[in-house]
């Protein structure tokens, strides 16, 4: 438990008596309070951030009125409107299904949090599986869409949770694999022991820009792609695609279950954007902070500032991409994933095993 | 034919000829049309077109007219062999337009409409027909002319006529339990529709 | 190979398929994003593939052609903005060639000149709207916008000539209802300037677009043979290789002293007459249409912009008169039979959305439910213009 | 994999990857422009001057002849006055907005250009009811009318009266 920062405060005020099972509960109840506060403002504002790239890409302004300064507090109204509005169940829906796919696509969302190491002490968890524990769990949401898209009794709804189980299983794939070549230059599967071994030079020996750069930059590539395909975004978003299935899986979502698959989408963008901050752009490292002493409370802040606006950044790009971009067919989605990106990232496998055993050999 | 340049509505000598060398053709061919030739010029003289409406007020004929010149098909039982005929033979490809039209209340027959186009000679042939009010059958060309088929339909929701050989008689831009046949002139707008009144 | 597949695994090939499975049938509209109003189609699908479409029209229907017999000559003319209400200029003009068509009027000079720029510049604000809205079916949301950014400056050059933005109800039966104020020709020369510009941005980011060639060349394939004998006309029939075009081909007002250039589908992405060339062909009619504005301007003349003959109330001579313009989306035809009275005896528009639409039935089977929009968007139909 | 299937896959990568990073530049550009959007009630929209939104009548100059309301395609004009000699009583003048499309037919025939089209458009309302707007100034006489009228009234009794005699 030595990432977890919550246990050490913890530890450090109860009295000393207290025994170690209650810590433990009580460190995991705030530490979920925490995710949970943490993903609620990071998609409000991701959220606020889309509207606003997409207005200014599409040359209008995008909200402009709820809260004064550039609408900053919009989606705070949506949200509080959303959680008032009536949670319709239809009549000839799965209730289990219906009922229990929202919380689903949210916990495996939130679940995956607890791994990503924001700055240096800041982490919820550090296990050495750590990629594992976050490809299982985002998997879980495929299982959510999925039983959304049954359980609402919609042939739309039926069909974006086809095209949600096809696309993902395949992208699954690649996905795991453009994951590889870092895992093969840390040697960890632990994302805090591959964001410490990218401090060097000073804050900028990152993955990208070591030695092995030249498998780095394709399989980031690679995985961002993916990363959008598995987290059904434009132009993969075929299982909710507006133009031919209305809204997909979440047609018949209403109120509450609707903010919970809106806020997984974004939270699930912002955790691929982490993992691929933590693999690739050195997670919070930052230059110059070689010259803050290692006890120093700044590091952990700046730290934690480097890694989110890396993450935002990538997320900026995800948005960017979606509003310039149509939409792929779902066999072209397929043919994309099968023939184009997984050969591909087999190859950078194979390229960056031999630059590492060769790299070991000298 | 001295005009040298067509007036702004787009080229009426060449309809005209295209009219009287289809009818031709058609008649060669053994059916029975008609060649109807406006007894108006489309540039009438001043003045003439008020006296017109005045004749044909008091008279209250159809008979002088101004406009395109047509055919016209006593028959229409022989409609799909002419329309045969003005596709194979005439090459007028295209069907461009279908439609019925009902002169008057007091009209014994409802007029069908049939516009044809031949897109490498840029001809327009206009072919008309007339079935009686109380009869109302005449042949589908929707086999010859795949087009016909929705002006076929349209034309029968709005005026009843029955298109026989139609491959699919169904009811295109009205309400299936629609009742009477709107663009009729003796048609009187109903008070009500599946229980919802007439605002 | 392409990011296409032949995803046609014919039945009776070596793969025998041990689960039966039934067609699923799909209700799509009336309302339905992709459908462009309010129209609905009933879609049979066996998993993704289409197998059958069936389209119900008449939502709606709004008896234009019954108002047009009880309204007179003049009152008929809003109406006329209501049916396609995108191009409302081009409808205007196609009813007033017709009825003066009727009345044996010939416009003045300058009217010509004008009939012909106002439709030209309405041209392209429709298909900026089909090309933008066309992206929006695929899924690329911000063509559409940069698309209505220049469509909005045409529609305030039109709010500016006739106070109205969509429903201008301006060229009437013999001419216009007002001259062009001061400085109007110049405002609309330097929109055009300023369009050309933007034009290769739509086509960079929306025709250009790998993705976007993926999803539309060799899809929805219509030849020149079937798109001749469904009657359809317009960017579709000229997209399927035939070429045609009745502002060239059967001129009206001053088409035939104006140099301009009639773009065919060659397929250069796919086949001839797919869905890439419909979308093609529309980018290219604006810049057709653009030269030709810039030619209306060169030679626009001075004089009369109506008739004296046609006072409010008009009194066509009994008669029939047919008369096709080339309207953004096909040939608009207006049938009028007038018996001498001031009301029409029978308003028929032969419409270009009903009759393009009609193929839907026969282009969607076989193609996959993604399609069902990339099809229905290419056919660039107007609802009000279907049903009437 | 022939040579030729490779070099499509290859080409096929590489064009997908060229255009979307030629439309993502379009997309940035953009975004650095300035919107062209503007925020509407705190910005108004220039109208030009051929506007055609909410009818005005120059009451004063109407003479009570019907000719906006025969040349409405929709019937939504009412008008009602009474005549006394040359002066007209108000009653009333209605344009039924649930039904008038705004265009224009009613301005061209009038024969003393007194309807008009302004600029106002918001035609928003809770009641339909008040969707159709009485166009008149003033209702019945105003004091000059009545003088003008009681002039006329009195011109008459004396003539009756001259011609009594």
């Amino acid at each position: 438990m030595d990432g977890n920062f919550i246990s050490h405060l913890l530890s450090a005020s109860l009295p000393p008596g207290f025994p170690f099972w209650g810590l433990a509960l009580l460190a995991a109840f705030l530490g979920a309070l925490c995710v949970v506060g943490f993903v609620s403002i990071l998609a409000l504002v991701s959220v606020w951030l889309e509207r606003k790239i997409a207005g200014h890409i599409q040359a209008r302004l995008g909200p402009m009125r709820t809260g004064g300064w550039h609408g900053w507090s919009q989606t705070l109204a949506d949200a509080i409107k959303l959680l008032t509005k009536e949670d319709v169940i239809l009549r000839g829906a799965d209730p289990v299904l219906f009922r229990l796919a929202p919380a689903l696509v949210m916990g495996s969302a939130l679940a995956m949090f607890a791994v990503l190491p924001f700055a240096p002490g800041v982490q919820f968890a550090d296990i050495d599986l750590g990629v594992y524990f976050l490809l299982a769990v985002a998997s879980l949401t495929t299982i959510g869409v999925i039983m959304a898209g049954w359980g609402s009794n919609n042939k739309w709804s039926l069909y974006g949770a086809m095209r949600e189980a096809a696309q993902a299983t395949s992208y699954e794939i690649p996905l795991a694999l453009s994951l590889i070549p870092p895992i093969l230059h840390f040697g960890t599967f632990s994302l805090l022991s591959a964001t410490e071994q990218q401090s060097g030079w000073g804050g900028m020996q990152w993955y990208i820009f070591s030695d092995a750069f030249w498998v780095a930059i394709p399989s980031f590539f690679l995985f961002f792609t993916a990363a959008l395909a598995e987290n059904k975004r434009a132009p993969f978003d075929l299982p909710e695609s507006e133009s031919e299935l209305v809204a997909g899986f979440h047609t018949e979502y209403s109120g509450l279950r609707f903010a919970f698959f809106f806020l997984e989408e974004y939270a699930a963008m912002f955790a691929a954007s982490a993992v691929a901050t933590a693999y690739w752009l050195g997670g919070w490292n930052f230059p110059g902070m070689t010259f803050l002493s290692t006890g120093s409370l700044w590091l952990p802040i700046l730290g934690a500032l480097a890694f989110l606006l890396k993450a935002m950044f990538l997320v900026c790009v995800m948005i960017w991409i979606r509003w310039t971009l149509p939409r792929l067919r779902i066999d072209q989605v397929m043919t994309l994933g099968w023939k184009y990106l997984t050969p591909l990232a087999l190859g950078i496998m194979v390229a960056a095993a031999g630059w590492e055993a060769w790299r070991a050999s000298l | 034919m001295t005009v040298a340049r067509d007036a702004c509505w787009g080229p009426a000598q060449v309809h005209a000829l295209a009219v009287r060398e289809a009818f031709e053709a058609i008649t060669a061919s053994g059916f029975l049309v008609t060649l109807e030739e406006p007894d108006l010029p489309l540039h009438a003289p001043e003045g003439e077109s008020k006296d017109l409406a005045r004749r044909r007020k008091q008279e209250g004929d159809l008979s002088v007219w101004r406009g395109d010149p047509y055919l016209l098909l006593p028959e229409a039982s022989q409609l799909v062999d002419v329309c045969v005929s003005i596709r194979e033979d005439l090459g007028f490809s295209m069907l461009y337009d279908l439609a019925g039209c009902d002169l008057s209340a007091d009209a014994a027959n409802l007029q069908i409409v049939y516009g044809f186009l031949n897109l490498s000679r840029k001809q327009r042939l206009v072919l008309l027909t007339e079935v009686a009010k109380d009869q109302l059958h005449l042949p589908s060309v929707a086999k010859v002319f795949p087009a016909a088929d929705w002006h076929e339909r349209e034309a029968s929701e709005m005026y009843g006529l029955i298109f026989d050989g139609h491959p699919d008689p169904r009811a295109l831009l009205l309400p299936e339990d629609w009742e009477g046949f709107p663009l009729r002139k003796d048609y009187v707008f109903p008070e009500e529709y599946g229980g919802i009144p007439w605002a | 190979m392409g990011l296409t597949p032949s995803f046609a695994q014919a039945p009776g090939s070596e793969v025998e398929v041990a689960v039966p499975t039934q067609d699923c049938s799909i209700n799509m509209g009336p309302q339905h994003p992709a459908t462009h109003g309010v129209m609905r189609l009933l879609l049979k699908a066996d998993g993704e593939v289409l197998t059958g479409a069936q389209a119900h029209l008449g939502y709606l229907h709004r008896c234009a052609e019954k108002i047009g017999e009880n309204v007179d000559w003049t009152q008929y003319l809003p109406y006329t903005d209501r049916y396609d209400y995108l191009s409302a200029m081009n409808n205007n003009l196609g009813y007033s060639l017709a009825v003066e068509k009727l009345m044996g009027l010939e416009v003045p000079e300058r009217a010509q000149w004008m009939r012909v720029l106002l439709a030209e510049l309405n041209r392209i604000a429709s298909h900026l709207f089909a090309v933008g809205t066309y992206g929006l079916d695929l899924g690329a949301f911000t063509p559409l916008f940069y698309t209505l950014r220049e469509r909005e400056e045409i529609l305030d050059l039109f709010q500016e000539i006739c106070g109205a933005r969509l429903t201008c109800t301006f060229i009437r039966p013999g001419g216009l209802f007002n001259d062009a104020p001061e400085g109007w020709l110049e405002k609309v020369e330097s929109f055009l300037c300023r369009f050309e510009e933007r034009w290769k941005e739509y086509d960079a980011l929306l025709l250009r677009n790998k993705i976007f060639i993926e999803r539309t060349a060799g899809i929805g394939t219509l030849s020149g043979n079937d798109a001749v004998t469904w009657g359809v006309t317009g960017p579709l029939l000229r997209a399927s290789g035939v070429d045609w075009d009745l502002r060239r081909d059967q001129p009206y007002l001053v088409y035939d002293q104006l140099d301009f250039e009639v773009p065919l589908g060659v397929g250069r992405q796919g086949e001839v007459g797919d869905c890439w060339d419909r979308t093609e062909v529309r980018m290219s009619e604006m810049l057709a249409s653009l030269s030709m504005i810039r030619q209306c301007l060169d030679k626009m003349p001075d004089g009369a912009i109506q008739h004296p003959d046609a006072g409010p109330v008009l009194r066509p001579a009994p008669g029939r008169a047919y008369v096709g313009v080339e309207n953004p989306r096909g040939e608009l035809g207006h049938w009028l039979v007038s018996d001498g009275t001031k009301h029409p005896v029978r308003v028929r528009m032969r419409s270009p959305s009903f009759c393009n639409l009609s193929v839907v039935e026969h282009l969607l089977p076989g193609a996959m439910l993604g399609d069902a929009a990339a099809i229905l968007g290419s056919i660039d139909i107007v609802v009000g213009e279907t049903d009437r | 994999m022939t040579s030729s299937a490779f070099s499509r896959w290859w080409r096929n990568l590489s064009d997908g990857v060229i255009s979307t990073a030629r439309g993502m530049r379009i997309t940035l550009r953009t975004f650095l422009r300035k919107p062209v959007t503007v925020q509407y009630p705190d910005e108004k929209p220039d109208l030009g001057g051929r506007y055609r939104g909410i009818h005005y009548l120059e009451q004063d100059l109407c003479i009570y002849c019907d000719a906006c309301a025969k040349a409405c395609p929709v019937d939504c004009i009412e008008m009602d006055a009474t005549r006394h000699g040359k002066e007209l009583e108000w009653h009333a003048f209605t344009l039924d907005y649930n039904r008038c499309m705004l265009c224009e037919l009613c301005v061209y025939p009038c024969p003393k250009d007194c309807i008009h089209q302004g600029e106002e458009y918001a035609l928003v309302t809770e009641d339909r009811e008040d969707m159709v707007r009485d166009l008149l100034t003033w209702k019945g006489l105003t004091e000059e009318q009545k003088q003008k009228v009681a002039e006329v009234e009195a011109l008459k009794a004396q003539r009756a009266a001259g011609g009594g005699e």
